[in-house]
């Protein structure tokens, strides 16, 4: 039912143009992560829903709607705020409420509301509270609480966990994945940098960089299949490894001869026209196993490690212009540094990118 | 906060003392208004204000009363009094202008043909002599009286006719004219700093340019125009309408009686005029403060369903509270000191006159009374004062409420 | 009495309900008039007019009043400025020519010049310092109402205030002016403050800090509450000492309020003509052009055309600050 | 209902209002000796005006506004009509916005004759009678002087008689305390020359002579314009005064800058001034005569109009503690005469009504001056007016010098253009005292002047 669609949709101020070209057809209940580095316009696509920006051009359409003119009230959202832009001058009760006198709801209805989100929210104690004598992670579920009273068809958030510390943010991460568990027909978007809070969260990712979208789909496509060098290394911590090299050898299987000296075999089919190109190879750290073999990916000596418990991070010395390699070992690995280690993949594992662009998506 | 980190005792003192600086620089003026308010005129033009609490010497004269009050006292007449009223002590006399200390208290004075003077320290004298006397002899005494201060500047202004009337109008006039160019500037300013509209920034900097514009040069264009209007609302005199407003006392009689129109020098044009006048200042402050609100409270609540108006009055406007209580309390202070545009647009009638234009009536033809001047600008400062220690409690809470951000 | 008390009371409920009503009114009417709950695309249409139009709703009465109050006596004298003491006879650009030429409105002109340098730049100055310390002792409160106490009194008072500081008696009487009670008090000569050539004008501008003074502290002293505490502290711990926070951390933060605040104090320096008005009437080469301007307009039977000339120049004079005012909100415009 | 309240209400207003207007300071028919109320009763008799309105705008404020309206009393008994009076501190300014915005009252008064031509060359005022000019050259002694006084050119340059004057102050007085006179054992002076001497031989005696002050705020500097304008007439034939004050007489002619010189002489003396020249400017007109009366006193004479023992110290009693003479002509000009220098408030009719007339009549019976003389602070050259109703004998005395001048003459500064008299003239008077020369000051105001032309 609560469908949304974008198509074409674009934002310019004056001559600056911030986002264009996008497309995206978000079904009902999903909940749909925008993530992207700072200032890439997801904010923007976010307001631009909301009705807090103006679309440009393109139409923007949410149960068949074209809505680009109706005002946000109509729209049938509710948009809870990275500030949480609570009203500092109301109790918790009259934040909450305050959509639905606007809406001239029955006070029975209002109160029944009010009460019902303070309660999934845990919120029931501090109802009488003004914003000033709440935490900071109650003020976030008080901002939850004014968008799920409005019963919206469209959840909106924008980052709204990052005036949070770590542990909360972890914990209001899990109860915003539960309060979606509890309603399986609303739909949500949700802006995000971070993208643990996007794997973690979406049913859908959206990736935006440079104006327009980078990729769209499930976190495991993005973190498996991603279509580019962007996502692969926006997707996944530490960041993909890209190490360039050429194809020496073509077919269902891929050799490619890398710069700094390894040799890698991939699963990633190409055509002989191919051979000789130059690519980027991507391995994620994960993904790198210690080798003895000849055939290995990648040697050097071991910078810095950092054992996290569960992993240990291996920070390669740089060589040359090449980017740092990072290898993420299961375990607990001491005494490494300064060693020099030979590191494999799995070709299933490996990826290829020309020009920026997965060879598997031409 | 400054002071964090330990040793902060020396920087302590000096931020006491330097505000205590401030205040007293601040304050000293005023006060000496104050205890010269408290003084008789004949004080204050001959010591300063701040002797007023030490005993002052001071030379004055006194004229024994004429013949008729003189009594026999054995083969003399005597004219007997007090130079010293208000108590005190005489240290020197002396019968001529010439040489006015010339005498120790208890002395006689000879005034040529046996006629004697002696003055004593309390400040009872005796003229007397061989003959009939014929009195009027000046005395000239250098008295030490000890401080001495009076009400009777603020009994003279306050008991002055028409003063509660005067306080009636001032309020009249002074209320309305600080709530409506705050509710008028209140919208414009919302509308200037949160409702995009082609035009704002143009109309932003008229306001700003505005600001400037000398009300004197307004007066004359806006009583004609005022004065026009009263002509051409004229209406029969009897009629409904024109019963209406002569008992709304909107309407000014035509001379013949006939005609009634809407009467130039009303309440309701000294009010729009002090709107006019303030609403550039006003319009400028508001939005400055508007502007400044967080801009994610006003889209959620537009998220919320609330219209424009809706935002305005409950959401902007309560957290606008600080900024409304100072211009309200700036705007108050100008209208109740205000005595041009009173006297301008509202009649100079006794009825009608305002304080500020009371206290100037007081002040005589000629002016200068400097103990009336005194008494009246504290009488008048007094509402005022009491406006700002009022909401200044408001305005410190709003100023905490507001600081959520 | 009781009829005044009626009459008082009524009118100011009329005042003020008729000016909520209009607000009010108005607003419901326009939604009546554009249904944004019509169907389909004719609400969404509704509700864009409206929003075209809400606006100027908001507006209106303050474009109204400006326009009735003070555009049109602008517009008036600008007219007149053109024209002769009667504000009849056209006489071009003769009024220009004598404001250019006459040498005590030049000499006036300096001064406000001056005043203009130094009475905003003073009275923002204390008044952020007195924000400042008053802010951090416990008897701030009290010190504040103190130091703002002077905003309350009329001009005319102020100015009697001031007569009793500068009074000048001659060296072998008795001093009733603060000032000269000083001076002689330390062995000086008394001397006439208001007549000394070019100093004069400070003892002048100093009423008028001490009157404006209360004003910048009070809305600074409400910028500094709204600084963040963390930034402070951080510079704590970069260790600035307390002049360095105040300089370098606060007042930057503070700023946009700085030039609100600077700005009115530029405007009413350039329109306050009471001070000189009463305490010299310009003598003592003491002129400022607002009063040269009330002189002109009103004095002798008004000069019509030379008032209006002056009154024009000192609304230029703002030209400058307007501009800055316009590109600081442009400004903020565009940060958003 | 509501209705009824309010008109109760009124109704409680106006009885509290009529039962002031019926106080009558003078019952009339009392004291024939000194009242003319045989004028009252035949004005009475001719003008019945009973429930109309008259609005009257003037200078008089404080003590000098109920003295005004004691005298309105009677005009509203006689007549019935209803007077309301207001003033206001800056009439002058006042005057001017009302009329120019089209709201005068019915009749204003004014004691500036350079104002009152200005307003009636816009056209604001109306002419009065053509009989009045014959009845001032009859009633008022020097006539001619007051007709010309009251003659005004309306918008078109006819002159007209529109102003009537009414309420004379005398200046050309000075000030002193008879007793300190004694002590000392000086007498008062008949002659200039004598003046002059005086003032050196009070210097030789160790006081000193003159108490000068021309403070008076906004209009600083004014008080040394009657002195060089009396001085002035008594230097100079008339024609010369009369010359100055339309600048056909320059200021800058040497006629007028040796009277400049000649106030120099009293004011820039420090030895002749209490508190030294410097203190001139800056002491306020209204504290200056405070001076007569210390022990010991500050100086001996003060140069000031009739009006000034209203600033005297409190109990003063005239003519025991302090008295005047005229401010004597040089012996060495006996042609000169006796001249007179006044001022006075001048009643013109800025919006004509049937009341206003009546007041203009009512002006001109013997009883409207006696009313107010018989209070105080009141002189008339009127010729009818019993002098027996003088409250004291020092306003009889001023009374006698108003009607034995062989030449008044109005306050010259008031007959001059606004800007000049109440500006330039005043500033050059300050710049004076504070140091500048005479040519140079007379120069400045000379330019001054031609910059209006």
């Amino acid at each position: 039912m609560a469908d949304l669609i974008m198509k074409d949709v674009a934002k310019a101020y004056g001559e600056v143009k911030v986002l264009s070209n996008i497309n995206l057809d978000i079904k009902q209940g999903e909940l749909i992560v925008f993530v992207g580095p700072s200032g890439c316009g997801k904010s923007t696509l976010l307001r631009m829903v909301a009705g807090l920006e103006s679309i440009t051009s393109g139409t923007l359409s949410i149960d068949g709607r074209v809505v680009n003119e109706v005002p946000p009230a109509q729209r049938g959202i509710a948009m809870v705020f990275q500030s949480y832009a609570l009203y500092p001058h109301m109790t918790v009760r009259d934040n909450m409420a305050f959509a639905l006198k606007i809406a001239r709801k029955s006070q029975d209805e209002i109160n029944a509301a009010v009460e019902n989100a303070a309660r999934i929210l845990q919120l029931t104690p501090y109802l009488d509270r003004l914003p000033k004598a709440l935490s900071g992670g109650q003020r976030q579920r008080v901002a939850i609480g004014r968008a799920i009273v409005r019963d919206p068809k469209v959840y909106l958030f924008d980052e709204p966990l990052s005036n949070l510390d770590a542990a909360l943010r972890v914990a209001t991460r899990i109860e915003i994945a539960q309060l979606k568990e509890n309603m399986p027909d609303s739909t949500m978007i949700y802006v995000t940098h971070d993208q643990v809070e996007a794997m973690t969260l979406a049913s859908r990712i959206v990736v935006l960089a440079g104006g327009g979208i980078s990729q769209v789909g499930t976190p495991l496509d993005l973190y498996e299949r991603p279509e580019n060098e962007f996502v692969a290394q926006f997707i996944g911590s530490p960041a993909m490894n890209l190490l360039p090299g050429e194809i020496v050898e073509t077919g269902p299987e891929t050799v490619v001869r890398l710069s700094v000296g390894g040799l890698v075999r991939t699963a990633v089919p190409t055509r002989d026209s191919d051979k000789g190109l130059k690519v980027n190879v991507g391995a994620r750290p994960e993904d790198m196993v210690p080798t003895e073999a000849d055939e290995h990916l990648f040697e050097g000596t071991v910078g810095i490690t950092e054992a996290l418990g569960e992993v240990t991070l291996l920070y390669f010395d740089k060589k040359g212009e090449a980017a740092q390699v990072i290898a993420k070992l299961p375990g607990i690995h001491a005494g490494l540094r300064h060693k020099t280690l030979r590191l494999a993949a799995d070709p299933k594992k490996i990826h290829l990118f020309s020009n920026g662009r997965s060879l598997l998506y031409r | 906060m400054l002071g964090l980190g330990g040793r902060k005792s020396p920087l302590v003192w000096v931020m006491h003392l330097s505000v205590l600086l401030l205040v007293v620089l601040w304050t000293l003026p005023t006060a000496g208004l104050f205890i010269t308010s408290l003084r008789t005129a004949d004080q204050i033009s001959v010591s300063g204000w701040w002797t007023a609490l030490s005993s002052a010497e001071r030379n004055a004269i006194t004229r024994t009363p004429d013949g008729s009050a003189e009594t026999q006292v054995g083969d003399r007449y005597v004219i007997a009094g007090n130079v010293l009223k208000n108590g005190g002590e005489v240290v020197a006399f002396g019968r001529s202008s010439l040489k006015p200390t010339q005498f120790k208290p208890g002395e006689v004075a000879d005034l040529g043909d046996g006629i004697t003077l002696s003055v004593k320290a309390d400040g009872s004298y005796e003229l007397s002599g061989p003959t009939k006397l014929e009195g009027g002899q000046r005395i000239f005494y250098t008295a030490r009286t000890p401080p001495a201060f009076t009400l009777g500047n603020y009994a003279h202004v306050l008991s002055a006719n028409g003063m509660l009337r005067a306080f009636m109008n001032s309020l009249t006039v002074a209320v309305p004219a600080t709530v409506i160019p705050i509710l008028i500037a209140a919208y414009a300013a919302f509308a200037l700093a949160w409702m995009p509209f082609p035009g704002r920034s143009l109309l932003i900097a008229i306001i700003v340019g505005l600001l400037v514009v000398p009300l004197q040069m307004s007066l004359i264009p806006i009583l004609t125009l005022y004065n026009d209007i009263g002509k051409a609302t004229a209406v029969d005199a009897h009629g409904v309408i024109g019963t209406l407003m002569h008992y709304s006392g909107l309407g000014q009689m035509s001379d013949d009686g006939t005609q009634i129109g809407l009467n130039p020098k009303s309440y309701l044009g000294v009010w729009l005029a002090h709107t006019g006048f303030g609403l550039p200042l006003a319009i400028f402050l508001l939005r400055n403060y508007m502007v400044g609100l967080p801009r994610e409270i006003i889209e959620s609540a537009r998220v919320d369903g609330a219209t424009d108006f809706q935002i305005f009055t409950r959401i902007v406007l309560p957290l606008s509270f600080p900024a409304l209580a100072s211009f309200a309390i700036f705007q108050f202070l100008w209208t109740w000191n205000d005595l041009l545009v009173a006297t301008v647009f509202l009649s100079h009638q006794q009825d009608s006159l305002v304080m500020t234009g009371k206290l100037k009536d007081l002040l005589g033809s000629h002016g200068g009374d400097w103990e009336i001047l005194a008494a009246s600008a504290f009488i008048s400062i007094s509402v005022p004062l009491l406006v700002f220690f009022a909401l200044q409690k408001y305005l410190v809470r709003g100023l905490l409420a507001g600081s959520v951000k | 009495m009781l009829q005044q008390l009626i009459t008082a009371g009524l009118t100011i409920a009329v005042g003020i309900t008729a000016a909520f009503g209009y607000f009010y009114g108005s607003n419901i009417l326009l939604d009546l008039i554009f249904p944004s709950k019509a169907p389909g695309d004719r609400g969404t249409r509704n509700i864009r007019r409206a929003g075209v139009i809400r606006p100027w709703l908001f507006v209106g009465p303050a474009v109204l009043a400006l326009t009735l109050y003070l555009v049109y006596p602008v517009v008036d004298s600008i007219w007149l400025s053109f024209h002769g003491r009667d504000g009849h006879e056209f006489v071009g650009l003769k009024n220009y020519i004598w404001f250019v030429g006459d040498a005590r409105i030049r000499a006036a002109f300096l001064n406000n010049l001056l005043w203009l340098l130094v009475v905003p730049a003073a009275s923002t100055f204390l008044g952020l310092v007195s924000a400042a310390l008053t802010d951090r002792i416990f008897w701030g409160n009290l010190a504040k109402s103190l130091i703002f106490m002077p905003m309350a009194i009329s001009f005319v008072g102020a100015t009697v205030i001031w007569k009793f500081v500068y009074d000048y008696r001659a060296a072998n009487q008795t001093q009733i002016g603060l000032l000269n009670a000083i001076v002689t008090w330390f062995g000086g000569a008394p001397e006439a403050w208001i007549t000394v050539p070019f100093w004069n004008n400070f003892f002048l501008m100093v009423i008028l800090v001490w009157i404006q003074t209360g004003f910048a502290m009070v809305i600074l002293s409400a910028a500094l509450r709204g600084i963040p505490e963390e930034t402070i502290e951080a510079a704590v711990l970069d260790g600035a000492n307390g002049l360095q926070i105040f300089f370098r951390i606060m007042v930057p933060q503070i700023w946009s309020t700085i030039a609100v605040v600077w700005t009115t104090i530029t405007i009413t320096v350039l329109k306050v003509f009471d001070i000189v008005y009463a305490m010299t009437n310009g003598q003592w080469d003491t002129d400022v052009l607002a009063n040269q301007m009330y002189v002109w307009m009103f004095e002798g039977g008004g000069d019509y055309g030379r008032g209006a000339t002056i009154a024009l120049i000192i609304m230029l004079l703002v030209v400058p600050i307007m501009i800055w005012n316009i590109r600081n909100a442009r400004r903020e415009m565009e940060g958003r | 209902m509501f209705g009824k309240f309010l008109t109760a209400v009124a109704g409680l207003a106006l009885v509290a209002g009529a039962a002031s207007a019926a106080d009558l300071k003078f019952k009339p028919g009392t004291d024939p000796q000194r009242f003319h109320w045989d004028s009252y009763d035949a004005f009475a008799k001719s003008h019945k005006l009973d429930g109309q309105t008259l609005t009257i705008f003037g200078p008089w404020r404080g003590e000098d506004q109920t003295l005004f309206e004691s005298v309105l009393a009677y005009f509203e008994a006689a007549t019935g009509v209803k007077v309301n009076y207001s003033s206001s501190e800056n009439y002058e300014q006042q005057i001017v916005i009302d009329t120019q915005a089209g709201s005068p009252p019915n009749i204003a008064v004014l004691p500036q004759p350079g104002l009152i031509q200005d307003l009636a060359s816009k056209g604001f005022i109306q002419p009065l009678p053509d009989d009045t000019k014959q009845w001032l050259l009859d009633n008022y002694a020097a006539g001619p002087s007051w007709v010309t006084l009251s003659t005004y050119k309306d918008k078109t340059g006819t002159p007209k008689v529109m102003a009537f004057p009414f309420k004379i102050d005398l200046k050309s007085l000075v000030w002193y305390s008879p007793g300190n006179f004694k002590d000392a054992g000086y007498k008062v002076p008949q002659t200039m020359e004598d003046l002059k001497a005086l003032t050196e031989q009070i210097v030789k005696d160790g006081g000193t002579p003159w108490c000068i002050g021309l403070g008076s705020g906004g209009a600083t500097g004014w008080p040394a314009t009657d002195w060089v304008e009396d001085l002035l007439l008594r230097m100079q034939p008339p024609e010369v005064y009369d010359g100055w004050t339309t600048n056909d007489v320059k200021f800058t002619d040497p006629k007028i800058v040796d009277a400049i010189k000649e106030f120099g002489w009293f004011a820039l003396n420090d030895k002749f001034v209490d508190g030294g020249s410097k203190a001139v400017a800056t002491t306020d007109f209204r504290d200056s005569p405070k001076g007569l009366f210390t022990s010991p006193p500050k100086c001996y004479l003060h140069h000031a109009a009739s009006f000034i023992p209203s600033f005297f110290p409190e109990g003063t009693k005239l003519g025991q503690d302090a008295d005047f003479f005229y401010f004597p002509p040089y012996a060495s000009k006996p042609d000169l005469g006796r001249p007179v220098e006044g001022a006075g408030t001048l009643v013109f009719i800025t919006k004509d009504n049937p009341a206003a007339d009546a007041f203009i009549d009512f002006l001109k019976t013997p009883i409207a001056s006696e009313v107010w003389m018989a209070q105080s602070s009141f002189l008339t050259p009127l010729k009818t007016v019993n002098v027996a109703a003088y409250a004291n004998d020092t306003m009889k005395k001023e009374g006698q010098i108003l009607l034995d001048a062989t030449t008044f003459r109005f306050d010259g500064s008031d007959l001059m253009p606004g800007k000049i008299g109440a500006g330039a003239f005043w500033t050059g008077m300050v710049d004076y005292v504070g140091g500048m020369s005479a040519d140079n000051v007379a120069a400045e105001i000379q330019k001054a002047w031609d910059g209006l032309k």
